[in-house]
């Protein structure tokens, strides 16, 4: 099909020949009430309102509505004529006499000028737009919704107004209803502290987490309409760059690498290990993770601190050392608790004005600009109190602490048990290793401390390095460590695997076994010891022999070894006779 | 320093224990107990070997025979081993190892096998404590000392001479 | 003035034993002891082993009748395990049995026993020896002896792994089958046994009994004991040494008990006496009276000539010959002159030889199933063979597992101990007086002893040693005042 | 000139080892050409008082058989030290103590107790015990005393050479005499016997698979040993592995499993250590109780393990207990 001109009220403008007037419209701007127009979806034309006037300029003119009458070379449209004005002015007072007072008509009509319809209203408040029907068709593809019976009694239902079982509770039916008739009753309802994201709905189609590498969006399967029904669609039909792949599938690929930095991280502290703070039990508490993306401009508070029901705080206490410094949970000290509680607390008092008082037991700030970071927020007015939170509670004591959380908690400075109430509690929680940290370890062939964290070499002189050789330690993975720490890490243990790679070769250790020819047996004990299939049985010589650069060094085979032909360089039985010896004969 | 020696004077009985550790475990977990200032029986005498599957059931033979009245197996708990299945070796022949010492008359207490992960240096002490207090209770092992001759006399120069004799055959 | 005289040990002889004969003041013989002086204790520390080991642990009781030990002890494994092993396996051990028979008893007439006679009791004694014995019967014939021990014992190794504490044995059979090829090799080793056993009567014909010096000597009343006598004897009462059952027969002849080894226990008896560490086997039901001799006491006598009286022949033809010959010639059943032992000796070789040859050509000894796998819960199992030098009894008793808990040996020379200890008397009483001794007269002593071939290996379970012959004469202060050494 | 002077010895043996010198057979008349043989108690008479007589070190090498028991045997050790330029330790109970050294795993008492007491055929109400010294009419008879372990040669006196085996192979003797002979004999304190491990010259060798795991330990009644394979890989202790070749795989041929008589080769000092060592690990079992129940399997460690070796043993015997649980030598 060709290009076309048409004139919009004056304005030319090329077109694809057929397209909709509509869509041209649109583009020029012009506004036409619309309500059972739907980009994506056929046209309908069931409103009525999209009415404007059709001309060939030699005298012909037609009324036609907008959303599917096609364009043709010449054609000229009239949108604000008085007879396209009057036309939809009946049309929508019809519409308005069928229902009830809906607020979407009463717009329309204030923009129409009509006062009220001449024929009075009516109950409905449907206006059988038919986008629901069409939307559960086209789109969706359920096919769960449909017009029933005729004329004046037609409405829009279920089959034989039962639940459906097409039903997929998409909610797209009620999206585009324009009237509102279509509600979903709590299917998904936008709630703080959803599984996958902390805060806010989900959606099908999202960025897995702030700062996910690659950013980008990825599709729910879960949640995805295309991938319910095969319908829907829409995301790959406005991607200009057509990225979206719904083959798209999980994949393992093996890479082989000569060394591998491991930056597995950590784990936040459970809360609801830690019954007296409420975590799970009050909607009101919060851990600090989840207040951190709701502070984030980005989360669906916009980065409003808000309440469960939506207002705004006006106290609010953070608790520090959850899950650290405690003999029930955790004894060692996360160690960025403090800063990041500091942060939360500016920030919290910035956005909501309230009263902020952190409980803590010390205030370790250490670094840079951190300890003046702390006597900022002293003087901006944040309160701290020290000693640890003993419980969070609602139950009330005094009329003010009605319908708070009540923070009870020993000052040690005035040396009295203080409640404190506030609207809402945030959880310093404390870092805890991987839940898979150990199997981890295993797999790499690294220990874990008492805790859990991966073990390196040398706490001093080899911080980044572990027991086996081209695996490195990167971040929290190895213990409490805040960002600045970790990048540093990090870089460290990069250079330390470039170091490997830039060399090009491996220093083996000079413990390995090695098997004398004249002694061996060739009773092959040795082979079925080696783990790192390092022995070998030779047929010609008869006898078995070591691969060096294989070999670990463990020994397991000279200790097999029947006939002493096996030993181990740096540990051979005679040396270990003479330590034996040794640490015997000195007393 | 010389003076905390176990038998270093005639005072009572205090035993010698030989330990030997696996490198990557134990080894490093009584490094641990030592930079964490544990103090622990000095009783024990560690030998460091790379893995427990090091562990030829004759060095434990040899420690008794040279006067240890115990001896300590420390590896990897089962599945960490740094040598993936070096601590199995162990425990099979510490099993058979010690049947043979009941055989032998040798108190069950005087050898024990324990699995110390890095981390656990305070478990080296504990174990180290009171397997001295055991062996304290269970008095010095006394073998049966092994006869050595007197040298020959001449055995020095006893490079026999050679025979102006033709062979058998 | 009252002397000792000590002969320890007595060379020539597997084993320790020693003798101390004590004089009266007048020089003449008080009484003379033979003791044995040394102690192994098998029965203890077979304790805790595992029962199918004892075929080769006890076979240490002894290096020059292994196989004894190992027969005895796997058929003790057999009824410890109810098993009986396949007919196969059975004729494969005794095949073996028989073969050792020939070369152990060759070895006894030729190397240790038998230059008594063949060289001559009171011959230089650089002569009485092996060496001594090859210059009077000539160089060949010893090479034949060494030649046929070593195949007969190259065959036994064969089978059994080993000569010298063979390997064969367990429950239920043997642990190995006899390759078809080798069958030859067997029949041809036993028919040159055969041809050597005749021989060797004929050697005993010429040199000892055309001798009449000799024939008065074997006569003699000094080596003369009327005792019982017991061995293994098959279901016509004739002579086996694998198999059968004990039969006893009095000082008269008379069959007097005649019972299964797993009966053992009502009809031996072990005595235990201050000065020997050998303990003295009597007929439980007879009694111990001492030592003395008669059919009051229990004491009895095993090994050839044992055998032969307690039997009613020879299972072979050659052998029955000579069986009758050898009663013919020394006046009927039972013979009770000691020295009769060496004769009985080379009937036995013969029937020996006889038997691994029947035994060379049955079919049965080279069907390769050779094993019965036992099945039953051990507790207890006893079994007993005739060794060269007597009948031998292993009993043991186990737990569920089939490890020892308690282990009873009575061992060939251990039942002829007592009956040693008279002769030696008896003999030092005849030969000694006036308190003149000289390595001649000695040796006269000796053969009253050597004559059982006894092995005080076995008869103590203990580590055989030997030490010169040394004899000291004391006075009653117990100075010495003379000493003749006859190492 | 005069020929070089040989001597054989037997002290606590059985004599398997005389036996395995007569099994020379016709060599030992090459012997006994190329040599003078002055002194062998089982086959010649020839004087103590002649060895005394002896200049020291008068005879070229003496073979000394068995273990040391009595205070006898070591006298005569002694003398025959003194008297010999080399001494060889002839067999297992010279070599390691033999079978017969098995007696160190109990008391001396227990021992007599279970010999004169407790068997079943002894009648002994009285309770009588051979005594060291006993008055008869006219006198007075002495046994020896008895050790209450069982002494190895070189736990005795000097030792220069070793020649290993219950008894030692043929083959081995023929080599030491011949080595002798032409004095080309290795360094002292050598073992006169390949030092490698039996496997070398087991003829099964090649039927060993190339991971020898054990699931479970049989003992040789339980099952029919395939002739052919390893007998190992049968489940079957054989301390071929662990033992000197030299006897051409003897019990093996008899389709039993080695036990070990000649011993360990050089780098070993514990045979039945090194044993267990091998044997332990060759399991397969895993879990904790597994490892038991394998383990289980061998009934007998210390007898199987030790079977000719517990004297020489870095135990060398079992330890005695007084009451406290302690023990004292």
């Amino acid at each position: 099909m060709g290009r076309v001109t048409i004139t919009i009220d004056g304005h030319p403008i090329e077109v694809e020949e057929g397209s909709f007037v509509l869509t041209a419209t649109r583009q020029l701007g012009i506004d036409i009430p619309t309500l059972c127009h739907f980009p994506y979806m056929q046209p309908y034309a069931a409103c009525r309102l999209c009415v404007v006037e059709a001309r060939d300029g030699k005298g012909w003119s037609k009324i036609v509505t907008a959303c599917n009458y096609p364009a043709w070379e010449g054609l000229i449209i009239r949108t604000d004529s008085d007879r396209v004005l009057d036309g939809r002015r009946l049309n929508l007072e019809m519409l308005m006499s069928r229902c009830a007072r809906l607020p979407v008509l009463e717009e329309l009509a204030a923009q129409l000028g009509i006062d009220k319809p001449r024929w009075g209203y009516g109950e409905d408040t449907c206006v059988l737009c038919g986008l629901c029907v069409r939307v559960c068709d086209e789109i969706v593809g359920a096919h769960a919704i449909c017009f029933t019976n005729r004329g004046i009694f037609r409405e829009v239902s279920t089959p034989f107004n039962l639940d459906s079982d097409s039903c997929i509770l998409c909610g797209a039916c009620a999206m585009v209803c324009p009237t509102g008739h279509i509600q979903m009753e709590e299917v998904v309802r936008p709630e703080i502290g959803h599984p996958d994201l902390q805060l806010g709905p989900n959606a099908a189609i999202s960025v897995p987490t702030r700062q996910a590498v690659p950013n980008v969006p990825r599709i729910n399967p879960d949640y995805c309409i295309h991938f319910k029904t095969g319908g829907c669609g829409i995301c790959s039909s406005v991607c200009e760059k057509d990225a979206i792949n719904y083959e798209d599938e999980d994949a393992f690929d093996e890479i082989e690498v000569g060394s591998v930095v491991l930056a597995t991280g950590f784990k936040g502290f459970d809360a609801r290990r830690i019954a007296p703070y409420g975590y799970g039990r009050y909607p009101n508490v919060y851990t600090s993770l989840e207040i951190e993306q709701m502070i984030n401009a980005s989360s669906p508070t916009g980065g409003q601190i808000v309440l469960r029901d939506g207002f705004v705080p006006k106290s609010i206490g953070i608790i520090h050392c959850v899950g650290s410094r405690d003999e029930h949970t955790n004894r060692y000290c996360s160690r960025v608790c403090c800063m990041y509680s500091l942060k939360l607390a500016h920030l919290v008092k910035e956005r909501t004005g309230g009263e902020v008082f952190n409980f803590y037991i010390d205030m370790r700030t250490p670094g840079k600009g951190y300890e003046e970071f702390y006597d900022k927020l002293l003087k901006e007015g944040v309160h701290f109190i020290r000693g640890r939170a003993a419980e969070v509670t609602e139950w009330a004591m005094t009329p003010e602490e009605e319908g708070r959380l009540v923070i009870r908690a020993e000052d040690t400075l005035i040396g009295t048990v203080r409640r404190i109430p506030v609207d809402m509690v945030i959880l310093s929680v404390g870092l805890e290793p991987q839940a898979d940290a150990e199997e981890v370890g295993r797999l790499f062939n690294i220990s874990c401390s008492k805790e859990g964290w991966f073990l390196e070499r040398h706490p001093k002189l080899a911080p980044v390095s572990t027991f086996t050789d081209g695996i490195f330690l990167a971040g929290a993975c190895q213990g409490p460590k805040d960002i600045p720490d970790s990048v540093a890490q990090g870089g460290a243990a990069a250079a330390e695997a470039l170091v490997l790679a830039d060399r090009g070769y491996v220093e083996l250790e000079p413990i390995t076994a090695y098997i004398d020819e004249d002694t061996c047996s060739g009773c092959k004990t040795c082979v079925a010891m080696c783990p790192f299939s390092a022995i070998s049985f030779k047929v010609e010589t008869g006898k078995s022999e070591t691969n060096e650069a294989l070999c670990k060094g463990c020994g397991t085979c000279v200790a097999a070894c029947p006939s002493g032909a096996a030993q181990q360089h740096l540990f051979t039985d005679e040396e270990i006779y003479e330590e034996i010896e040794g640490v015997l004969t000195y007393v | 320093m010389y003076e905390d020696r176990p038998n270093a004077s005639s005072g009572p009985f205090e035993p010698k224990i030989v330990a030997f550790f696996c490198s990557w475990c134990t080894y490093t977990a009584a490094d641990l107990a030592g930079t964490s200032r544990m103090a622990y029986a000095p009783n024990v005498r560690v030998v460091r070997l790379m893995c427990s599957g090091r562990l030829d059931p004759q060095f434990v033979l040899k420690a008794f025979r040279d006067g240890a009245d115990g001896v300590l197996i420390g590896g990897c708990h089962p599945g960490d081993c740094h040598y993936q299945e070096g601590n199995h070796k162990a425990l099979r022949r510490y099993h058979l190892l010690k049947r043979l010492l009941r055989a032998m008359g040798i108190e069950e207490e005087r050898l024990r096998l324990e699995w110390i992960s890095a981390s656990e240096g305070d478990r080296v002490q504990s174990t180290i404590n009171d397997m001295t207090d055991q062996i304290r209770k269970l008095g010095p092992l006394q073998l049966e000392p092994i006869p050595a001759p007197a040298p020959h006399a001449d055995a020095v120069e006893v490079e026999l001479k050679p025979l102006p004799v033709g062979g058998v055959r | 003035m009252s002397q000792t005289i000590t002969i320890d040990p007595i060379t020539r002889l597997e084993g320790h034993g020693k003798i101390d004969i004590l004089l009266d003041d007048h020089g003449e013989v008080e009484h003379a002891y033979f003791q044995v002086p040394e102690l192994r204790g098998f029965e203890q520390f077979a304790e805790g082993r595992p029962a199918e080991d004892m075929p080769q642990i006890t076979s240490r009781i002894c290096g020059v009748c292994p196989t004894a030990h190992h027969m005895a002890s796997s058929k003790a494994l057999d009824d410890l395990y109810h098993v009986a092993p396949p007919a196969s396996a059975r004729k494969i051990r005794e095949l073996i049995y028989s073969l050792f028979f020939v070369e152990d008893h060759a070895l006894h007439f030729f190397f240790l026993g038998g230059p008594d006679f063949v060289v001559g009791p009171t011959a230089p004694k650089a002569e009485r020896n092996i060496l001594g014995v090859l210059g009077k019967v000539g160089l060949d014939i010893g090479k034949e002896v060494i030649g046929l021990r070593k195949q007969l014992r190259d065959l036994i190794s064969l089978a059994g792994g080993k000569v010298i504490h063979p390997v064969m044995g367990l429950p239920g059979g043997v642990s190995k089958s006899l390759a078809e090829e080798d069958q030859a090799k067997y029949i041809a080793a036993a028919e040159r046994a055969v041809k050597f056993g005749q021989f060797s009567l004929e050697v005993f014909n010429d040199i000892v009994l055309k001798n009449p010096k000799y024939v008065e000597t074997i006569l003699s009343d000094i080596y003369t004991h009327r005792t019982y006598y017991m061995g293994l004897v098959d279901d016509n009462n004739r002579v086996n040494f694998y198999d059968g059952a004990v039969r006893v027969v009095t000082p008269e002849g008379e069959e007097y008990a005649k019972f299964r080894g797993q009966d053992y226990l009502n009809h031996v008896a072990e005595h235990v006496e201050e000065w020997s560490y050998v303990k003295f086997c009597y007929l439980k039901n007879v009694g111990w009276t001492g030592f003395e001799d008669g059919a009051a006491s229990g004491i009895y006598c095993v090994a050839p000539l044992a055998r032969l009286n307690a039997a009613d022949g020879m299972a072979t033809p050659l052998a029955q010959e000579a069986y009758d010959q050898f009663f013919a010639t020394l006046g009927g059943k039972p013979v009770h002159y000691t020295l009769a032992n060496h004769w009985a000796r080379l009937i036995e070789l013969l029937y020996a030889a006889e038997r691994s040859l029947e035994l060379a050509k049955d079919p049965d000894i080279i069907d390769p199933n050779v094993r019965t796998l036992p099945t039953a819960t051990p507790h207890e199992g006893i079994g007993v063979v005739e060794a060269p030098r007597g009948t031998l009894f292993h009993h043991y008793e186990t737990d569920p597992q089939g490890v020892i808990k308690r282990a009873n040996l009575i061992v060939a020379t251990q039942n002829n101990a007592a009956r040693i200890a008279l002769s030696v008397d008896k003999a030092a009483h005849g030969v000694i007086s006036k308190g003149k001794v000289d390595d001649g007269i000695l040796n006269l002593v000796e053969m009253a002893f050597r004559a059982y071939d006894p092995c005080h290996g076995c008869a103590t379970h203990a580590l055989p040693g030997q030490m010169p012959l040394i004899v000291r004469v004391y006075d009653a202060r117990r100075e010495l005042v003379e000493e003749v050494r006859r190492d | 000139m005069s020929k070089p002077k040989i001597g054989f010895y037997w002290c606590a043996s059985c004599g398997g080892c005389e036996e395995a010198v007569v099994d020379l057979a016709e060599d030992i008349l090459k012997v006994v050409e190329a040599v003078d043989i002055v002194f062998w108690p089982v086959a010649l008479d020839i004087k103590k008082s002649d060895v005394e007589a002896m200049a020291d070190g008068a005879i070229a090498a003496c073979f000394i058989n068995g273990a040391i028991r009595t205070s006898e045997q070591e006298e005569m050790a002694h003398l025959l030290r003194r008297k010999s330029q080399a001494v060889i330790a002839f067999g297992s109970c010279a070599h390691t103590g033999g079978i017969p050294g098995l007696a160190n795993l109990y008391e001396r008492e227990a021992l007599l107790r279970r010999v004169y007491d407790e068997s079943p055929s002894t009648v002994n109400e009285a309770g009588t015990r051979p005594q060291l010294e006993t008055e008869v009419p006219g006198g007075v008879l002495t046994l020896p005393e008895f050790y209450d372990s069982v002494k190895t040669l070189a736990q005795t006196i000097d030792v220069d050479y070793y020649l290993p085996g219950c008894p030692p192979p043929v083959k081995l003797i023929v080599e030491a005499v011949t080595a002798l002979l032409e004095g080309k004999l290795p360094a002292k304190g050598s073992v006169l016997a390949p030092n490698i491990a039996m496997c070398d010259e087991c003829p099964r060798k090649e039927s060993k698979p190339e991971k020898v795991l054990v699931t479970e330990f049989k003992r040789p009644h339980q099952i029919i040993a395939d002739p052919e394979k390893c007998l190992l890989d049968q489940g079957l202790l054989c301390m071929g592995p662990v033992t000197r070749s030299g006897c051409g795989a003897a019990c093996v041929s008899g389709n039993m499993p080695c036990t070990g008589c000649m011993g360990p080769t050089e780098g070993i000092q514990d045979y039945g250590g090194k044993a267990l060592s091998t044997f332990a690990s060759c399991a397969t079992a895993i879990e904790e109780d597994d490892v038991s129940k394998v383990m289980d399997g061998i009934v007998d460690p210390a007898g199987t393990f030790y079977r000719y070796s517990l004297p020489a043993s870095f135990l060398h015997r079992r330890v005695r207990h007084n009451g406290n649980g302690g023990s004292r030598p």
